[in-house]
């Protein structure tokens, strides 16, 4: 037993110097979907990393030290993650991005932590660009993952900010899928709407399968019946497209606020059906007052055939240039030291890493989804004469929340 | 306890409108070798599945040595004492000859679902399956599987499973059906031989084999029996000779 | 008798060679593969290898088809994973090497549950109730957060207590252990029950269970055992699967794993003990290490499992025993030097289909940074007219050369079969 | 009133589309006893190859050719594959088919990619076919029904009324007569399977431009269809088409009624609340799990009544 492992130690050393002789080229690992029923949002987010990084790598953001993003496939599965990690560790790489999937984070985080404690001097750091499950930063925290999205409840926070303020609004109904994530946009619905707006009827609330529902035609005469006006929704994929598909046979003109109108595909197959009633939450819009950004999404709109939406890929890289500038390293536990309360300017403004419980704290911005007019809605999604209006830039300090995060960190 | 091994009282069975059996009734005693015939579609093997369990009954009762077997589940029935062959060849294809047998005492000797017992470290079913195989001339085809057997050593090993389990009571459906003259001969003396001191009931049609082998006969014609006795009276009977084997004519005329 | 002991003694003087050997193998096998990933992938061949075997008592033995199996081991997978939560935190006294026969119990619980309604039916019936329950409880699982965990499923860590002999469980090399262990023990048994009362009635309940009834056997009776057993074995695996990661989420009950699992016992071969092994080596390999190479494995998956439906049913444990035979036979070298001309054949065949493949997908998924692409080490443009040509070309030639190949061992093969017969009559 | 009514359209119509899925498996199951585990995704390549066709032909041209072309390969794959497996008997046929299933979904990613694909519903269908007091009922799902009632007379009249028919109905149960009579019967089979997958086709083209064309619309309704073909027994078209009807008003409905125990306990005076054990069972509405309900009727149906609605064997 003793020599299997002198062995495999062994090993790891040498590929562990073979890092360090080739130090100017730091490898992100991308694990995350590339086969099966989510693998188009994978390969985007795949290629907004790669494009961010060719751009960093260009104008040198790094002082030195090149990126590479190192793809994995995990067929959005928590055990096939795990198995890429084993990889990522044999091949010596100390950097981990994922965001498809609270279940793969959430495993992610558990694995990296227990790999961190049990094999010290072979730390992996963790940018978490899109899993949003509020856990993640409050009882699960862990030092070594860093999230760079809004969490789901600082989205509702600013979501319902936003509602309140809308007169209008009266009856809301809630549907969700009937998973964690669901469960937890609902309550947190219910939970904020009444602190801010009491007078606001929750006339519904519908918990679905994940995936499992063809027709919604019944459940928007449900939501008609009911006497809706606002639809809030953290439905993805499929399950978002064919309710709104459904929402316009039956013409129910309620509006929707969604989290994932903006992911690949949605635009596609909601096409017209959202004109006008569709909105989601987000931390970045290409179509915002002065376009920030445009630059890059036309850039890779002009190379991959596709939208850039992922705008955490630029705040995530963009940070990790800055700690291996200032740390003039890139040991992952000097670059985790340094990304706590880190502060970078990015495409939405002022992006801070806050220190206490990992969560990046950004503006947050409210779209509707228009025909283009060329004035503010200048950039179209995914070619359907659509894009994203602008509606409200919401400030950081608005979403803000507290967190239950208690931190350990390495001595 | 009932002199009869079996006894059917007033069984009636349909298939859609149409009544196969019109209420039959049969007494056979303990030990006794009983032969049913009758013309094709007179029901014989519907009986067999009757008594069996594999069909259910219309009305009627089926009595095992003066219990009612009548609707029973047919492994309930094998367990009660009565085993049965099939006329079209029914064994387990990919199983070899012996195993065939194993299969068949395994229940009869108490072994029952055990998956505790290391199945050649059983001796008795092994001592069983080798006596019956034995006794069916298979002994040098003990290996091979049952599917590639030819069409008599299928036959002969339809008529092993059902005597393996060492049932009191044994139904053969066409134990000779076709077989050339030799092989019926000596089918006809492992039925013998295997049934010593059994109660045997079977379907047949070689008259020959009926002749030879049973003890009293019964006639069925179109769902009833029409006669039961001994062979001589049987065949003196005018009933029979009327309608069997009038309608035997009437098959010949059609061929 | 003396011959009867003579005739045993080199049987199983075999096949203690055999279960010696598979266990010195399992030993030995980190001293060779000593990266992380290597041992993980061994570990979960390991694991895998129970569970296969335990959907081949079901199909293979039994004729059962089950497109639902990955229940039993999946819910085996979570109460274990409570379990080991709940020893973690001090409730009981539980040692993580045990926590298999926890899973085991968890499964045969749910194999009692299910299977009494399953096991009413066979044949395609069966197979369609096992469907239907599989995407009941897959479906299940997202809804009831406090025992499945949601999304996130449930975690655990296996490091807890005082180690004992210095194990902790901590390394995966030491997981990896106690899984061959189990491994090495389910194996064994699951090939004890093949030769025991219930598992022979098993078998003729297959062949025929219509006859089983008529020698005194409940076929319904004998189909549940079955598959409380089987799911028994099922729950040990989905238990090692706990511990390997650490995780149990929903993707363990799903009908995707229920799907794989049929996947591996088919390719491996259903018709012998030793065919579900090599199936859930293979299909691990396709899952794990293929998909790190392609995008596409999944079609390869697909493609490779049709030809084997089509061309070999028995799976590649019928192909294996078939050169076996040969060669026990004193003939493999006849034929030898065809299987080598279709092998090389074969393999052309099989480069234009990769070469095909991958120059598709990468037009058409990924040509985004450009159709300049590597393959077999080789850089060249997915979109010129060259790559195609000669990938045509390799269909072509390697087809028409392999047709000819297979045709040649087909009639060779043929020509020996016939030997057999005669030399035998 | 309103929404009960518009319900009872929306069951009937979902009903309907079910039929079209689960006609031609239940053609091909009566006919052959396969069953066509990759049935779904012939519906996928339907869709997709309406939605081809329609960039060029436009959609109507599209609704006939996309089934015909997908009927087709149906038989290619029959001809080639399936009549190799026959030998090897029905467990083989399916997990061929259940093979296919993965190879098809994996070359349509292939062939067109991952991403879902904007196959939409034609300006002339688009839009409300009447208000029902303020709901309105769009167009296309009157096209829907439209189709399916055509599919479903058509495929009637084909099987009872014209000669062909009749010789696949006799190839089903007594294939050497009929093939001693001077039919070819592997090539009535083949027949059968391209007509059963040019069905599946069918729905497709409808069912893309409904729904969404993308690679994992086969997986999604895969399941379903089988539940709908066994519920209304094996082989029964009349069977299938009432079960598709009873599916897709027993689900419309079941999502109308916010139902759950804890409230059926609460009525009979038992509180219920989030320390209660088993809370999440307590508290599931009947309208959560109504996308599940067919699976738990199928697995009720096999137990109590496995011939299913209108079959007539139960193996």
């Amino acid at each position: 037993m003793r020599t299997i492992l002198r062995a495999t130690a062994a090993g790891a050393v040498l590929a562990f110097a073979a890092f360090g002789a080739n130090a100017q080229t730091v490898k992100l690992a991308f694990i995350d979907p590339l086969s099966g029923l989510m693998a188009p949002v994978g390969q985007n987010q795949l290629n907004s990393w790669r494009y961010i990084a060719d751009l960093a790598n260009q104008k040198n953001w790094a002082g030195g030290p090149k990126f590479e993003i190192v793809p994995f496939d995990n067929k959005l599965s928590p055990q096939e993650s795990l198995n890429a990690l084993k990889q990522v560790i044999d091949q010596g790489i100390r950097y981990v991005l994922q965001g498809n999937g609270s279940s793969v984070a959430l495993a992610l985080a558990d694995a990296i932590a227990k790999h961190n404690e049990r094999n010290p001097g072979k730390e992996i750091l963790y940018l978490n660009y899109a899993a949003v499950d509020p856990d993640l930063t409050n009882s699960k925290c862990d030092y070594w993952h860093f999230r760079l999205d809004a969490n789901s409840d600082m989205k509702m926070e600013a979501l319902t900010t936003f509602l309140a303020k809308d007169k209008n609004v009266k009856n809301v109904y809630l549907f969700n899928q009937n998973y964690s994530f669901g469960q937890a946009v609902a309550k947190a619905a219910k939970e904020y709407l009444a602190r801010k707006r009491p007078d606001i009827k929750i006339v519904g609330e519908d918990l679905h399968p994940l995936a499992q529902v063809k027709d919604f035609a019944p459940y928007v005469s449900k939501i008609k019946a009911a006497g809706t006006d606002t639809v809030i929704t953290g439905n993805w994929g499929s399950d978002l497209a064919l309710l709104i598909k459904a929402a316009k046979d039956a013409g129910l003109t309620a509006n929707f606020y969604t989290y994932y109108g903006a992911t690949t595909g949605v635009p596609t197959a909601m096409g017209a059906a959202g004109e006008e009633r569709v909105k989601y939450v987000g931390y970045w819009n290409v179509n915002n007052e002065k376009f920030v950004g445009a630059d890059v999404a036309m850039g890779f709109n002009k190379k991959y055939k596709d939208d850039y939406y992922t705008m955490a890929t630029y705040t995530g890289i963009a940070m990790l240039a800055k700690a291996f500038k200032e740390t003039k390293s890139t040991d992952p536990v000097k670059v985790a030291a340094a990304l706590e309360g880190m502060k970078v300017q990015s495409l939405n403004g002022e992006v801070e890493m806050r220190k206490s419980d990992h969560q990046a704290q950004q503006p947050l911005y409210i779209a509707k989804w228009v025909k283009l007019n060329g004035k503010d809605v200048k950039y179209d999604q995914e070619n359907t004469g659509y894009g994203w209006k602008t509606e409200v830039v919401l400030d950081t300090y608005v979403a803000a929340q507290p967190t239950s995060c208690q931190m350990k960190r390495p001595k | 306890m009932s002199p009869n091994a079996l006894e059917l009282k007033a069984v009636r069975k349909s298939f859609g409108n149409t009544e196969i059996i019109r209420g039959t009734d049969l007494a056979i005693p303990r030990g006794e070798r009983h032969a049913v015939i009758g013309p094709n579609g007179a029901g014989k093997s519907t009986l067999f599945n009757l008594i069996s369990g594999r069909f259910p009954v219309n009305s009627g009762a089926i009595l095992l040595n003066g219990e009612d077997i009548t609707g029973l589940k047919p492994f309930e029935i094998n367990r009660k004492g009565l085993s049965r062959s099939f006329q079209i060849t029914n064994l387990f294809y990919n199983l070899s000859v012996f195993e065939n047998l194993r299969c068949a005492v395994l229940w009869s000797l108490g072994y029952r679902y055990s998956f505790w017992h290391r199945l050649n470290g059983l001796r008795e079913p092994q001592r069983r399956a080798e006596e019956v195989m034995h006794r069916i001339g298979l002994t040098r085809r003990r290996n091979v599987a049952a599917g590639v057997l030819s069409y008599a050593e299928q036959r002969a090993l339809e008529i092993g499973i059902t005597i393996a389990g060492g049932a009191a009571a044994i139904l053969l459906d066409e134990p000779t059906a076709g077989m050339n003259r030799s092989e019926t001969a000596a089918a006809v003396e492992l039925v013998r031989s295997v049934t010593e001191g059994k109660t045997l009931i079977m379907v047949e049609h070689d008259m020959g084999v009926v002749f030879d082998l049973a003890d009293r006969i019964s006639v069925l014609v179109y769902g009833e029996i029409i006669a039961s006795g001994r062979p001589e009276e049987i065949r003196a009977n005018p009933a029979v000779q009327e309608a069997y084997l009038g309608a035997l004519h009437k098959e010949v005329a059609h061929a | 008798m003396a011959a009867g002991v003579l005739r045993y003694q080199p049987l199983n003087l075999a096949r203690w060679i055999i279960w010696g050997g598979t266990a010195v193998l399992m030993a030995a096998l980190p001293l060779v593969f000593t990266q992380g990933f290597a041992i993980t992938v061994i570990s979960q061949m390991g694991v895998a290898i129970i569970f296969t075997l335990s959907y081949n008592m079901l199909l293979g033995q039994s004729g059962m088809l089950s497109f639902g199996h990955a229940v039993y081991s999946g819910l085996g997978a979570y109460i274990a994973v409570h379990t080991l939560n709940l020893a973690a935190k001090g409730q009981f006294w539980m040692p993580v090497s045990l926590l298999p026969l926890v899973g085991g119990l968890a499964g045969a619980f749910f194999g009692v549950l299910f299977g009494y309604v399953t096991t009413k039916r066979a044949g395609t019936t069966f197979a369609m109730i096992t469907l239907g329950i599989g995407e009941l409880v897959g479906s299940c699982s997202l809804m009831f957060p406090d025992f499945f965990g949601g999304e996130g499923g449930i975690t655990t860590n296996r490091v807890f207590g005082q180690p004992f002999l210095g194990i902790t469980f901590g390394p995966a090399i030491q997981v990896y252990y106690l899984i061959a262990l189990w491994c090495i023990a389910s194996m064994a048994l699951m090939y004890a029950w093949s030769h025991t009362p219930l598992g022979r009635m098993a078998n003729a309940v297959r062949d025929n269970p219509e006859r089983a009834e008529f020698v005194g056997y409940d076929t319904q009776k004998v189909r549940w055992l079955t598959l409380i057993i089987s799911a028994f074995f099922a729950g040990i695996a989905g238990a090692l699967t706990a511990i390997n990661f650490e995780i149990v989420t929903a993707e363990n009950v799903s009908a995707v794993r229920s799907g794989g699992v049929l996947l591996a016992a088919f390719i491996g071969g259903v018709g012998f003990f030793f065919g579900p092994i090599i199936g859930a080596c293979v299909f691990v390999y396709f899952v794990v290490a293929l998909s790190v190479h392609t995008k596409a494995w999944l079609l390869y998956l697909g493609l490779f499992f049709m030809l084997m439906v089509m061309f070999a049913p028995g799976g590649i444990a019928s192909l294996i025993m078939m050169q076996v035979q040969l060669i026990a036979r004193k003939r493999f070298g006849r034929i030898a030097r065809h299987y080598l001309a279709a092998g090389a054949s074969g393999l052309m065949v099989l480069a234009a289909l990769i070469l095909t493949v991958e120059m598709t997908y990468k037009i058409s998924v990924d040509s985004a940074t450009g159709t300049l692409m590597k393959l077999f080490g080789m850089e060249f443009d997915a979109a010129a007219g060259t790559a195609w040509a000669v990938a045509i070309g390799l269909w072509i030639v390697g087809g028409w050369l392999f047709n000819l190949a297979c045709l040649r061992v087909a009639r060779v093969w043929g020509e020996i079969q016939t030997e057999f017969v005669e030399g035998r009559a | 009133m309103e929404f009960f009514l518009i319900s009872l359209l929306n069951g009937v119509s979902y009903g309907l589309l079910l039929f079209m899925l689960s006609s031609g498996l239940t053609l091909i199951f009566s006919m052959m006893g396969v069953l066509n585990f990759a049935h779904a995704s012939f519906y996928m390549i339907g869709a997709y190859l309406a939605y081809t066709l329609g960039l060029k032909l436009g959609f109507f041209p599209a609704l006939f050719l996309a089934p015909i072309l997908t009927g087709l390969f149906g038989a290619l794959i029959e001809r080639f594959g399936l009549r190799k497996v026959h030998r090897y008997g029905h467990v083989a046929e399916l997990l061929f088919t259940f093979g296919l299933a993965y190879l098809i979904e994996e070359s349509v990613k292939v062939i067109w990619g991952l991403a879902s694909m904007p196959y939409r519903i034609p300006a002339v269908l688009d839009g409300p076919l009447f208000t029902l007091y303020t709901t309105s009922f769009p167009k296309f799902r009157g096209f829907m029904m439209l189709v399916a009632l055509a599919m479903l007379f058509s495929v009637y009249l084909l099987l009872m009324r014209t000669r062909i028919g009749l010789v696949i109905q006799a190839a089903l149960t007594h294939p050497q007569t009929v093939e001693a009579l001077g039919h070819n019967v592997p090539r009535v089979f083949m027949l059968v399977f391209g007509g059963g997958t040019a069905l599946a086709g069918l729905a497709g083209v409808i069912g893309g431009a409904a729904f969404i064309t993308e690679p994992s619309m086969a997986a999604s309704v895969g399941p379903i269809v089988f539940v709908v073909a066994v519920v209304g027994g094996m082989g029964s078209l009349a069977g299938a088409f009432l079960a598709s009807l009873l599916i897709g008003i027993v689900q419309t409905f079941a999502i109308a009624l916010d139902w759950s125990l804890a409230g059926m306990l609460a009525a009979v005076g038992i509180g219920v609340t989030e320390s209660t054990p088993l809370y999440s069972l307590w508290k599931l509405q009947l309208s959560q799990v109504a996308p599940v309900l067919p699976y738990l009727l199928l697995v009720l149906m096999l137990i109590f009544r496995p011939k299913g609605l209108l079959g007539t064997r139960a193996d």
